[in-house]
């Protein structure tokens, strides 16, 4: 009998294959290949303009940062089998209703963003319960929050300010001890040192003259960061992790061994509101004031990230590290096409080109993975 | 011996479909209860009833005597019900590991930071494969890049490393090669004298037969009995799975043509 | 010769208003020897503008030129091109007090609040009790800031005055009738830019109304230079965009070269273009007027 | 025998289902259904208000037929499977290409208009053949040609005319044997009789006092019926029109029978294109100006009416004339908001809202046809 | 009498995966061939490259004697070879004219206006369906309607509507009932008669053994070889298809354990 266990392993239909193939084939493979790219790109093209100064290398992470935030709550969402097209108009409504909340109503402003939150995450579950409940595409239904959305945050901006742009957060946030979290800086101690022991570079003239010119690195670069790392973290090395793909991946099947899929969808577009509202936070509380067009297109720069990344439009595929790259691509390359002094409109020609490469490429190394199929 | 889970006269309908039209069974500790039928008799569905998937539109599920009606796969997970499923429930874009611990990960560490513990997964996989006899290339292999075979004695391995009271296959064997069928067939015997239960659905007479100790036959979502081993024979049965008399009368009515 | 200076504006990829500043710097440029980029956020984010202020303040310009589109975005890292050392003129939107308190060289431009309550004025002395303001661009806030200007100078409530138009002519233009159909004794109209004044003045003649409504625009076109000369618009509020796209570099180049700058900010506007002067400003419309 | 084959007629399995039921349902019911409470409403809220007399139908003609345009085309190609997210750049892209070629580069009128259509239609079979080569979703490859081809519209209008709106098309237009094919107007001597007899209005006050408040009909109007009435045609009359049906419910399946489904699915892209460029043709010659920011959110405008008219997101079931009624829903919404006085941002979350609750009318319907799953 | 089809040690390889390692087979005018075998054998594979869905990996397809190699299936329709596929090739959306119709729909009038000719095809698919046994609601009622049973009926209806020299079944009574089952076969017989060349791929021995003039047998990817009718009985055919000594070898080992 033994003899009969071990002829089991071996199939005569299976042809071999090389190993050192599978060796080099992971999901973020395209991203890893792309960053590179990009930079070696712009080394060549962009070298000399400061870029890659400190001051620029701090330039271009801040935008990828901001790119990086929606990046992992789309890239969890992806996922797990779904996308959310409302993202960009959630960053202008939660900007707006922590505004319109702390300064015209008189809320406090920490009362006022963590009512924000909470009231972002509930819109995301809806999101999610009508996906589910439905049946329908989630296409439809998060397209339909892409106007709701929108709609009430211009008319709630015009209603209550008649503006669509509420300045005096700023205000509002000095002394409060939430704000700090999404608005302040960290590290601000070992920069300054930098700054005197000359590591980087200073102000040499106007009232700031001999201070660095970082003075720290801000939150939303923090929050990017702990985002990733969690998201990676959530992804591959706990149980919900599991659940995610398995959701994405067949939900049938995972419901069939008991994989609460329809939590874990609506938790992952809660995930992906939230992400929307930190972006929208920070961004709030660095410029002291929100605008009723924030985050417009933001939803399909999210998706373009996670695709770039690696992950697979129609779920169970990707890599939280791949979405990350994909946002310092994407970054590098709007802000790199400034310093190398490129006709900005082309900027979208090349983004489409990129993600249309990335894409094909990250079809083949899947296929592989996959075996060919 | 009671029986571990009695279903009394199941009803299922899809829609304006009636799958199944009134099944009663059950299954006792330490057997291996056969369930033929032919392809749309009904099989898939009476065991997804039976284990939490679908909820039957009339009659009920008893677990060692108690009426227990399963709301969810969980359900009759918690009652000791493990499933193979014909569609495998198996996700080919993840790992080997990843599928087998699917909804029942490990974890390691204190609350928030409980972490699915790969390390343990993975020897575990590695070592329950090998004892089903598939040397896999490693544990984070895709579930894509294995042959059906593989696919399915992953599912299997699952199933029975998860212990449980009742082991549901469906059709464990059809994607099989007859090496990985007598593989399958001898871990259903392994299983059985371990005191559990095992419902081996199958077309196959002759694999049913192997190792059946009851069989029930369905036709078109009604069931024609059950019979023990040894008042059967292979003839028999599938006389019965394929209409019996029924198909007789046809072979008549063609014979003056052929 | 060859400083670098960057304009940056707040105009998406597509505004059109913002190519007349273009051409100003393409001849201005030739005309100091300098190298002026013109930079702005493709979506019109001004997110994205604070982050391009950051970034050529990065890149080591030899001066800034930019828009206040929005004090509160742009305070920090206009205050940060300040501190380097880098010489900053602020344009169009904002007002003089902003740019002083940014510590920018001096303004070059156009309050925009101000010239709606201009305009507004105009039409109070014209008999005016009621308007439609069509706003194309309802997200920029530089344009609800223009309405309520106009508003206040009639001395009205904006209330459901200002429609949110699109930028689809089509569904500007049948927006427009759709409002007057419903309102008939609308006494006045209000367009903010070329985007919303060509499609508006169609449907104004469309439904004969032409000279009969009092029709005011901000900045210009050929269509609508010709709509002043046939009597349709009874005003243009011109703030001479060439000026805000050449004075600044002029400014920046002597101030970097000979260290000398004009003491007092500089209004290009509000210039109304009428009937009476459209002759002078035809010819160049949509280019460097 | 006989009896054997009669018997095979009756399945003991299936239950007998109303025949009332199915008598009612069709795939445009819900458009049917939404369109008469739309002007219910409308009829109540705004009847007084000039809407429905002479002029104010031709207002809401206008804007339906235009979306009508461009829903026709998104309608073949989401039935045959596939979708366009490159409308709105293409609308932008083929206005600005006819405007350069006859106003800056003197080529004359009619010629720049074939070769833009000749261009887009090209564009919408590369479209097509990316989708059908990489066998990536059409959403991620027409994303990339949404971002490519605003680009270059961008780019190319700066380039040439150093402006992004384009005029001058007008006078080019005065004695072009083409243009009247789309910016021309019809029956203008039929409106003028139907003012004198007193059929229709008059204007009473301005300039023009005494003339019918309609002229004519406009080419747009005609073409957006053309339009409609071809497609329905094609779809439900054609051997081809089974054919898309087929591509877009089972590409393999209509494959094995021999259906050309690379074929089929190309070619709807390339019909999108064409109903893309009649749009910006339609538009350039009545406004006599292009400009590169037009058709900004049209192709999830276009979606929108298509999937209110009952077509199916993923495929393979839906209607031209529920396309057609979504699209005069959306036009009538949209300017019935004006005629009726109502906060015009809120129109947004008015359209949301109508989305969701057509498509999961919509899906309730389509349940019931196809045997409840 | 030569073979209309003719197939040349065809190979077939997905990938990393072997699905045919060589077979060869024909059909003759006016026979029923049966091809046999178990889950997974590689038949529904091997007829896919009999009807130009893919091209084999290696081996030629002859035509009435000449090589002729099928780019898409509308080559292998021209060549008179007509498929029921076992995923059923329907589409669920569509009405059942539509889909009779499909990839050859009766066209009416002049070119630029030529329409889809819908009141003939409605008429003559109700005719062919009453022949096939299914009074149908209607032309227009969708396919999603119908039974599993009825739409296979459909699928063969249309297969034996449209002539052909080569007429193949892929598993067309797997999903049906007794009755149903009994129809396609004197389908077969009548198809048969009329000179056309039957490919009937089943794992049901029964049915096959009820209609077919010769069987030919494959397990996993490769032919044990062709029998004549009268030849083989169904005990033989089963073992052939189960794998015959290597099963028995089996119940030997599991023998002293059961
Ligand atoms: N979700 C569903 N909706 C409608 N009908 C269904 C559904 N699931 C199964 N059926 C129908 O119920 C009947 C029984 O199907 P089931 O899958 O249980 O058969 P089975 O005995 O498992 O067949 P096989 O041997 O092919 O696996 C079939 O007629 C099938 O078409
Ligand atoms: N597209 C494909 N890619 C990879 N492997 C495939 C593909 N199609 C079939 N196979 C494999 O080829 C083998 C033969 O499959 P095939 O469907 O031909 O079997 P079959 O005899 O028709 O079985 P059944 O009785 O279940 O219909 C199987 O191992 C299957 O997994
Ligand atoms: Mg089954
Ligand atoms: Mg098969």
């Amino acid at each position: 009998m033994t003899d009969v266990i071990n002829g089991a392993s071996k199939d005569e239909r299976i042809k071999p294959v090389s190993p050192l193939r599978r060796a080099l084939i992971r999901p973020e493979l395209g991203g890893i290949c792309g960053t590179i790219l990009v930079f070696l790109l712009f080394a060549i093209v962009a070298g000399d303009s400061g870029m890659f100064a400190a001051e620029g290398v701090m330039n271009w992470t801040v935008v990828s940062a901001q790119f990086m935030v929606i990046a992992v709550g789309a890239c969890l969402l992806m996922i797990a089998g779904e996308f959310d097209l409302s993202t960009g108009s959630m960053i202008g409504f939660s900007g707006v209703m922590m505004a319109i909340l702390s300064v015209h109503l008189g809320v406090p402003l920490w009362l006022s963003i963590i009512a924000t939150f909470v009231f972002c995450v509930f819109i995301g579950a809806v999101n999610g319960w009508l996906v589910i409940r439905t049946g329908l595409p989630s296409f439809i239904v998060t397209l339909a929050f892409l106007y709701i959305l929108r709609g009430l945050t211009i008319w709630g901006s015009v209603y209550f300010t008649r503006q669509t742009i509420i300045g005096g957060v700023g205000e509002k946030a000095a002394g409060d001890w939430l704000a700090p979290l999404f608005g302040g800086k960290i590290l601000t101690g070992l920069f300054s040192w930098m700054g005197e022991a000359g590591w980087i570079a200073t102000f040499t003239r106007g009232n700031r003259a001999g201070q660095p010119v970082i003075d720290g690195v801000p939150m939303l670069v923090v929050w990017a960061i702990v985002l990733v790392v969690f998201g990676h973290w959530l992804l591959t090395r706990t149980k919900f992790g599991n659940w995610i793909f398995a959701s994405g991946g067949d939900p049938l099947a995972a419901r069939y061994v008991g994989v609460p899929v329809n939590r874990v969808k609506i938790l992952m577009f809660m995930f992906s509101a939230f992400c929307a509202c930190v972006f929208a936070t920070c961004q709030v509380m660095e410029f002291g004031s929100a605008a009723a067009d924030r985050g417009l297109l933001k939803e399909f720069e999210a998706i373009i990230c996670v695709v770039i990344g690696g992950a697979l439009l129609t779920g169970g595929y990707g890599s939280v590290i791949g979405a990350a790259l994909g946002a310092i691509i994407f970054g590098v390359v709007q802000q790199g096409l400034f310093f190398a002094n490129a006709e900005s409109s082309l900027f979208r020609v090349f983004l489409g080109v990129i993600l249309l490469t990335a894409v094909i490429m990250n079809t083949y190394i899947r296929r592989i993975i996959t075996g060919e199929r | 011996m009671t029986a571990i889970v009695e279903m009394r006269n199941i009803q299922k309908h899809f829609g304006h479909v009636i799958a199944l039209a009134g099944v009663s069974f059950d299954i006792r500790p330490g057997e291996c209860h056969c369930l033929l039928g032919d392809n749309g008799a009904g099989k898939s569905t009476f065991i997804k009833i039976m284990s939490g998937v679908y909820k039957p539109s009339d009659g009920e599920v008893l677990v060692e005597g108690t009426p227990t009606p399963f709301h969810s796969p969980r359900d009759a997970m918690a009652a000791g019900i493990a499933t193979v499923y014909q569609d495998l429930a198996m996700i080919p874009l993840m790992s080997v590991s990843r599928n087998f611990w699917m909804g029942r990960e490990p974890e390691r560490g204190i609350w928030p930071f409980k972490t699915f513990d790969t390390s343990k997964a993975d020897e575990i996989t590695v070592t329950e494969m090998r004892k089903m006899g598939i040397n896999l290339r490693g544990p984070d292999q895709a579930v894509g890049t294995l042959s059906g075979g593989e696919r399915q004695t992953v599912a299997i391995a699952r199933a029975v490393y998860f212990g449980a009271k009742v082991l549901i296959l469906d059709e464990p064997t059809s994607a099989l090669g007859v090496r990985q069928t007598a593989n399958v067939l001898s871990t259903i015997d392994r299983v059985r004298k371990q005191g559990i239960g095992v419902v081996f659905i199958t077309h196959n007479v002759r694999h049913a037969l192997a190792v059946g100790d009851r069989f029930t036959v369905l036709n078109r979502g009604q069931t024609l009995g059950t019979a023990e081993r040894g008042t059967v024979d292979a003839a028999a049965l599938q006389d019965m799975m394929a209409g019996g008399q029924e198909l007789a009368l046809l072979e008549s009515s063609l014979g003056g043509t052929i | 010769d060859g400083e670098k200076f960057v304009w940056i504006s707040h105009g998406p990829d597509s505004d059109s208003w913002f190519n007349v500043i273009k051409n100003a710097i393409k001849v201005t440029n030739e005309q100091m020897h300098v190298e002026t980029e013109y930079r702005n956020p493709p979506t019109g984010d001004l997110a994205d503008m604070a982050r391009i202020v950051q970034q050529s303040s990065a890149a080591g310009v030899d001066g800034i030129i930019v828009t206040i589109a929005d004090y509160n975005v742009l305070e920090g890292p206009i205050k940060d091109a300040v501190a380097k050392g880098i010489p900053v003129v602020t344009v169009n939107s904002g007002t003089v007090e902003e740019s002083q308190k940014l510590g920018a060289l001096l303004h070059v431009g156009q309050p925009e609040y101000e010239a709606g309550l201009g305009a507004g004025k105009r039409a109070k002395e014209a008999g005016v009790k009621s308007f439609v303001c069509v706003n194309h661009y309802i997200t920029n806030p530089a344009s609800v800031e223009r309405c309520r200007g106009f508003a206040d100078g009639i001395g009205v409530e904006l209330g459901n005055q200002m429609i949110d138009s699109g930028i689809d002519p089509s569904e500007v233009q049948n927006k427009v009738k759709a409002y007057l159909t419903a309102n008939k004794d609308t006494g006045a109209i209000l367009t903010l830019g070329p985007n919303s004044a060509e499609p508006s003045i169609r449907a104004v003649k469309e439904m004969g109304l032409d000279g009969d409504i009092y029709f005011g625009t901000f900045d210009l076109s050929s269509e609508i230079s010709a709509a002043i000369k046939d009597g349709t618009i009874n005003f243009a509020i011109d703030q001479q965009p060439f000026l805000q796209g050449s004075i600044p570099i002029q400014v920046l180049t002597n101030y970097v070269r000979y260290g000398v700058a004009p003491a007092n900010s500089i209004f290009t506007g509000p210039g109304f273009v009428t009937k009476d002067n459209i002759a002078l400003v035809e010819s160049l419309a949509g280019q460097y007027r």
